[in-house]
């Protein structure tokens, strides 16, 4: 349902992604990997319309290159940062009613809210967070905040959701209820994880795309990748080992 | 935060009546209370000055801080030399004079509020102070509302003549154009003005048009500077590119050092070239610097070097009290006069009422160190005696010329025919 | 109880408080002078609740507000330049001050300003659309935080200067010397009354609007904005809109404050709306607390009540104390005095974190 | 003509002057994002320290060239202490250190009226900058000359500072991306103190050659502020480069300008230029590329 075709960012003359072509369908939990800057993230700020881009993005036939921020954020495609980014000095029910309401009217922005949507109290039960209607975004776990914009992304009616290292600092039981989330919300959407965590990986995608030196190196399902020699040798560190030069500086 | 916002009362409805009830508040309140309406006389404020005790409260309102308070904290020095000098030989009608004092901080508002403050509040007898026409004009409402008496020591732009101020400084036809004769007969035949952008600057620079037009001088250029603007190339540039005979200068503070600076350092001279100012002091002499002005001309009422007793007298008694290395300047004078004008006002009116001041100004007199000064009682305005001075290596000013006796004030140039058309009198 | 003021009974009371003593109290225990310098001080506060909306929950550092402080200010003093001239002199008059600066004609601008209803609509327009049309250029090319601040700042600069060299204007003197305010006698004091009761009331009025605002979906959303934009923008919204209405909103206030200021004084020049005059309309947003509602009032009353109280004994230490201000409460208070109640509750609870709203 | 090439002289010596007066800036916001309202300031101390200096040594000449870095010292010492003692506990708070900065920046005004007293002191300007240099017909001043020339070793001073020694290297990388070069090993603190250290030193250099042209007062350093502030703005953040362009830039326009309009008319059109040049290039003339979200 989102297809990217010959995707190239430049930075400089230095081109972070080089012609990427993905696809995401509904119903599958599709993971990208690859080595820093390999152009994951990169990717997904070209795709949300974050960095300028040549080539093409097409979600149910409609091209969204050239497209503002919260344009394409409409459009259904919703993202999360490496580091959980809420709303701190706002309640979860606050975090969620305003992702709920993009499309509201200036008018009915002005009054208060009288009672939460139901899809907000529906979705705070979805992620965990049901008994924290009322506490400040900043004082939860770090991991309820992952949960969080999880949540934000579902209430936005975002039917693509392209999610950035969402299990980052987790323990493990919250990895598994992330990962078991992932694939609930997966049943009508199509979700793109950005990931280096392997485990997580083999324990729940769908399918594999490995991202190198901003070129797809090989896609497919869990198996076939881990099998793929060139990916292998990446994995063992013989490649390349350069940093992504604003990795760090994205949060 | 205990409570679930989901359980809050309706907001716009609370909204809305808070909303109708503010308005309907102040509706009520404001109807209620309505005064006189234009037209209508206004219930004149009662006086509150306290005439029964041994003492007699004056205001002193000056900046002394924000940028004018480098020439404002100056005036309050003369003042308090006056206030001393005539507590000393007895008062006013046996009163002590008390000062109150208070800081414009360069501000117009926060002139316009000490000035009330003064009034209303301390009950002050009169006010001495301002330095800017922006916190005389802020102050003249406050002074007419209240009836009650401003003295202001600074050469200014003219055309005001207020019941409730007197007017120590020059006006136009007592600095301006004497200046202009001075160089007419000195065989100027061209001039470039330079000003800073405000009020006193486009008035007298329409003034010096209007001169120069009759008398044939012409007028090679009018630039203005933003006040406080440092950057002069451009101006110096046009000013010497011009060839004029002549510079009439009305810039203001800061200004003058980076211009004369400019000025010398494209090789102007004050032979060639020489540059007449009416706001440079002796006060200012020194930060700009004497090399970058030495020769250059000034047009006052009053120097430091002026022989006279009355200056002998006034310049010792102001450097014993503030120092040996202190210069006393035309400001500083006026306001040193404004302050013996009134007591001595006050002498003759043997009253501290405002309206028995205006009754008996006219014609009153006093031998102050620029020569004697006589007020007008028509226009409040005095009498002035015009110099020309030359700033010499030693950073005072040496007059070069002088008017023959002191010049009657005529602040809307009624005496002048040229200038018919530049003003409209009330 | 902490949230009694969020109650409807709780607003209430505080705004009957609030009318109590601006209404009743003070017109009781003050002058006549006193209440006319509680008047302009209302004028200040009433620009500070703007600034608390566009900075304390917009995170807009709005250090030009002077701009449009000064636009209100200069519109409400033409209208009442006109109206003096006409009064004396007929329909058409030139204003006394354009008479000494030598203009004969009325210049063309001025004429609708003979209109109290036309005054006043663009009292309440112009500044508005003038920040909606600068906040669009600004806001949606991304120009923002210190970006802002300083185009804010230059905005400020530039205006004072631009007004200086217009004649028809004042110039550098400005605008003064009001008889009338719609009709009314200026020099009674019985009308310099009802002044200091518009400014309240308008005081009470701009709270209320900021109330709403605040507690609003809207409220919530700009608090949003200011901790992260790209957030926001992600989730669909566009930012720059939420941006601006804040912002035109705060101009709003200003501008009003300006109109009122105006009458209450008795003189607007440029020297009220520079750059430092618009640095200093933020300080006592920052002491009172920039992000709660009433702070920046008390903030802003009580600064104009020390600089009126302090400069008179002691000029230069005035300046020290100002400065120390801005060092100590910025540095180390940055809720301002409201965040003082709330620390002291906190600790009496369960401590939370602490968000520090920059 | 003779005019024409004045302006035109008259832009790039307006131009120098800003870029004394923002090149510091430009690297201190350039690298922290802070905002330094107390720069003026520290022009302003470099102006009592040319002062200073010459009531001490006497000749003008010897003074001149004894300030410089001498006002390099007491500009930096300025700087080093305010970044020790604020601004490093303002880290993530760029707005509120703008404002704890103008209040040091009163603080310092006041301080240098009660020392120096209000009114305008006198820098005598050196015999060989006195007069003016005949140039393609125009007479150009040798202080403008000297400033122009000061300018230029400045900004030479600076790249070669900032791409030859360690320390330089330093400060790029931590311009370029902080926390990457935290985890390289540098240590942002000092690089941070060194870098306001040089940027307010600069600011004192830009004090002791501006006495030479305008006034010593204690106000001296606010005619600077504001269009050092839009050089940096538009010139781009932390980009030398950027902030020599802006500065010619603006310095010409406002001469020409000035030229055909007034000074006054100018100052606002180059605000409007200015904002209508962020449309076209909002972060500036020339950026550093960061996908950073901030």
């Amino acid at each position: 349902m989102l297809i990217c075709k010959n995707i190239e960012v430049d930075f400089d003359g230095f081109k972070a992604v080089n012609g990427v072509d993905l696809t995401l369908d509904r119903g599958e939990v599709h993971f990208l990997i690859g080595p820093n800057g390999a152009g994951k993230t990169t990717l997904v700020d070209a795709v949300t319309g974050l960095a300028k881009y040549s080539g093409s993005v097409v979600k149910d036939g409609e091209e969204l290159r050239g497209k503002k921020v919260h344009h394409i954020a409409r459009k259904g495609i919703g993202r999360t940062f490496q580091t959980a980014t809420v709303f701190e000095d706002l309640t979860v029910a606050q975090n969620l009613d305003i992702a709920a309401g993009a499309g509201r009217s200036p008018w009915a922005l002005l009054r208060r809210r009288k009672h939460l949507p139901a899809n907000v109290v529906e979705t705070m039960d979805r992620i965990g967070l049901g008994k924290e209607a009322d506490t400040p975004a900043g004082i939860l776990a770090h991991g309820q905040k992952q949960w969080l914009e999880i949540g934000m992304l579902l209430v936005g009616d975002a039917d693509v959701l392209l999610l950035d290292e969402p299990i980052a600092g987790m323990g493990h039981e919250e990895r598994d209820t992330t990962g078991r989330l992932l694939h609930d919300i997966a049943a009508d959407r199509a979700v793109a994880v950005v990931e280096h965590d392997m485990d997580f990986m083999r324990a729940f995608a769908d399918r594999v795309t490995v991202l190198h030196a901003g070129a797809v190196l090989a896609s497919g399902s869990v198996d076939e990748v881990s099998g793929d020699p060139r990916v292998q040798a990446v994995y063992l560190g013989t490649a390349t080992d350069e940093k992504e030069p604003a990795d760090a500086a994205t949060a | 935060m205990p409570h679930r916002f989901t359980t809050l009362p309706s907001p716009a409805r609370t909204f809305a009546r808070t909303l109708a009830a503010s308005v309907a508040i102040t509706g009520l309140v404001a109807t209620a209370a309505c005064g006189s309406r234009a037209g209508e006389e206004t219930a004149a404020a009662e006086s509150c000055v306290d005439t029964s005790g041994d003492t007699i409260k004056v205001g002193a309102l000056n900046s002394l801080s924000g940028t004018m308070s480098i020439s404002e904290t100056t005036v309050r020095d003369a003042i308090y030399l006056a206030v001393d000098e005539i507590n000393a030989a007895g008062g006013v009608q046996g009163k002590e004079i008390e000062i109150v004092a208070e800081d414009g901080a360069s501000e117009p508002t926060v002139f316009a509020e000490k000035a009330e403050k003064l009034i209303r509040e301390d009950c002050v007898a009169a006010v001495f102070g301002g330095w800017t026409s922006a916190s005389r004009k802020a102050m003249l409402p406050v002074f007419e509302d209240n009836d009650s008496l401003l003295y202001y020591p600074v050469q200014y732009e003219g055309l005001e003549a207020s019941e409730n101020i007197f007017y120590t400084g020059a006006t136009t036809n007592q600095q301006i154009i004497p200046a202009l004769d001075y160089l007419a007969e000195t065989g100027v035949k061209s001039l470039y003005l330079v000003g800073s952008d405000y009020v006193f600057p486009r008035t007298a620079n329409a003034i010096i048009n209007a001169y120069a037009a009759d008398k044939g001088i012409e007028i090679l250029g009018e630039d203005y500077a933003q006040l406080g603007s440092v950057e002069f190339s451009t101006i110096v540039n046009q000013v010497s590119a011009s060839g004029a005979d002549a510079v009439f200068n009305t810039l203001n503070g800061d200004s003058n050092v980076a211009f004369f600076r400019e000025y010398a350092n494209v090789g102007l001279t004050a032979e060639e070239m020489p540059v007449m100012s009416v706001s440079i002091a002796e006060e200012e002499v020194g930060g700009i610097g004497v090399e970058n002005i030495e020769g250059q001309l000034a047009a006052w009422n009053y120097y430091q070097t002026v022989e006279s007793p009355a200056n002998t007298t006034f310049v010792e008694a102001f450097k014993a009290e503030y120092g040996a290395d202190r210069v006393t300047s035309d400001p500083m004078e006026a306001a040193y006069n404004s302050v013996y004008l009134w007591a001595a006002t006050v002498e003759k009116a043997e009253s501290f009422a405002v309206e028995d001041i205006q009754a008996n100004a006219d014609g009153v007199s006093f031998d102050s160190p620029e020569g004697t000064v006589v007020i007008d009682g028509d226009n409040h305005h005095v009498t002035k005696t015009a110099r020309i001075g030359e700033i010499s290596a030693d950073g005072l000013l040496y007059t070069v010329w002088e008017s023959e006796g002191p010049i009657e004030p005529d602040p809307f140039l009624e005496g002048y025919d040229w200038a018919a058309d530049l003003t409209v009198t009330e | 109880m902490r949230n009694f003021f969020a109650t409807r009974l709780g607003t209430w009371t505080g705004f009957a408080a609030a009318a109590l003593v601006l209404f009743g109290l003070a017109p009781l225990v003050l002058s006549g002078f006193r209440l006319g310098l509680l008047a302009q001080f209302t004028c200040y506060a009433i620009v500070a609740v703007g600034i608390g909306l566009a900075w304390g929950r917009g995170g807009m550092l709005t250090l030009g507000q002077g701009v449009f402080f000064g636009m209100g200010a200069y519109l409400m003093a033409m209208h009442l330049k006109m109206a003096d001239a006409e009064f004396r002199n007929g329909p058409g008059a030139v204003p006394d001050f354009m008479e000494l600066a030598g203009i004969r004609e009325l210049p063309a601008y001025w004429a609708p300003f003979s209109s109290p209803v036309f005054t006043i609509a663009a009292i309440l327009v112009l500044p508005t659309a003038f920040a909606v049309v600068l906040g669009l250029a600004v806001f949606k090319r991304r120009v923002k935080g210190a970006y802002f601040a300083i185009l804010s700042q230059a905005l400020a600069g530039a205006f004072a200067i631009l007004l200086i060299g217009q004649q028809s204007l004042g110039g550098f003197n400005g605008l003064s010397r009001f008889r009338y305010f719609f009709g009314y006698n200026l020099d009674d004091p019985v009308n310099q009354q009802m002044l200091y009761f518009i400014a309240a009331g308008v005081l009470l009025v701009v709270v209320a609007i900021a109330l709403q605002l605040r507690r609003s979906r809207y409220g919530e959303l700009l608090v949003a904005v200011r901790d992260a934009e790209e957030r926001v923008r992600f989730l669909g919204y566009d930012a720059a809109n939420i941006k601006v209405v804040a912002y035109a909103t705060a101009a709003l206030f200003a501008s009003v404050a300006g109109a009122i200021f105006v009458p209450v004084v008795g003189i607007i020049s440029p020297a009220s709306i520079g750059i430092v005059p618009s640095i200093m309309f933020i300080l006592g947003v920052a002491i009172g607390g920039r992000a709660s509602l009433v702070g920046p009032v008390v903030g802003a009353l009580a600064v104009a009540w020390a600089q009126t109280a302090l400069s008179e004994q002691f000029p230069s230490a005035w300046t020290y104390a100002q400065g120390l201000l801005f060092i100590l409460v910025i540095a180390l208070l940055p809720g301002g005095i409201a965040s003082v109640a709330a620390l002291t509750k906190r600790f009496q609870r369960t401590p939370a974190p602490v968000e520090a709203a920059a | 003509m003779d005019l024409f090439i004045g302006q035109l002289f008259t832009g790039l010596s307006t131009g120098s002057i800003l870029l004394l007066a923002a090149l510091g800036l430009s690297l201190t916001f350039g690298q922290m994002g802070v905002i330094n309202m107390a720069h003026g300031e520290f022009i302003m101390a470099g102006c009592y320290t040319a002062y200073v200096t010459q009531q001490v040594v006497g000749d003008a000449g010897v003074s001149l060239l004894i300030a410089l870095p001498i006002g390099f010292l007491v500009g930096g010492i300025m700087g080093w202490v305010l970044e020790a003692l604020l601004i490093r506990h303002l880290y993530h708070r760029p707005l509120d250190t703008l404002l704890v900065t103008f209040g040091v920046g009163l603080v310092l005004q006041q301080v240098a009226r009660d020392v120096f007293g209000a009114p305008a002191v006198n820098v005598t300007v050196p015999e060989f900058l006195r007069g003016g240099v005949d140039l393609l017909g125009t007479t150009v001043p040798k202080t403008r000359l000297f400033i122009m020339g000061l300018a230029i070793v400045a900004v030479t001073a600076v790249t070669l500072v900032l791409r030859f020694t360690p320390a330089g290297r330093r400060i790029r990388a931590v311009v370029g991306n902080r926390d990457l070069a935290e985890t390289a090993g540098i240590s942002s603190r000092t690089v941070d103190a060194g870098t306001f250290f040089i940027g307010s030193g600069l600011a004192g250099v830009a004090g002791v050659a501006l006495t030479l042209i305008g006034s010593t007062s204690p106000t001296t350093g606010q005619s600077y502020l504001v269009d050092a502030f839009l050089v940096v703005v538009a010139g781009g953040l932390g980009r030398i480069k950027g902030a020599v362009v802006a500065a010619i830039a603006l310095g010409t326009f406002q001469a020409v300008f000035e030229t055909y309009s007034t000074a006054s008319l100018a100052k606002v059109g180059v605000f409007v230029v200015i904002v209508v040049f962020l449309q076209l290039r909002p972060q500036g003339l020339f950026t550093l590329r960061t996908r950073s979200l901030a």
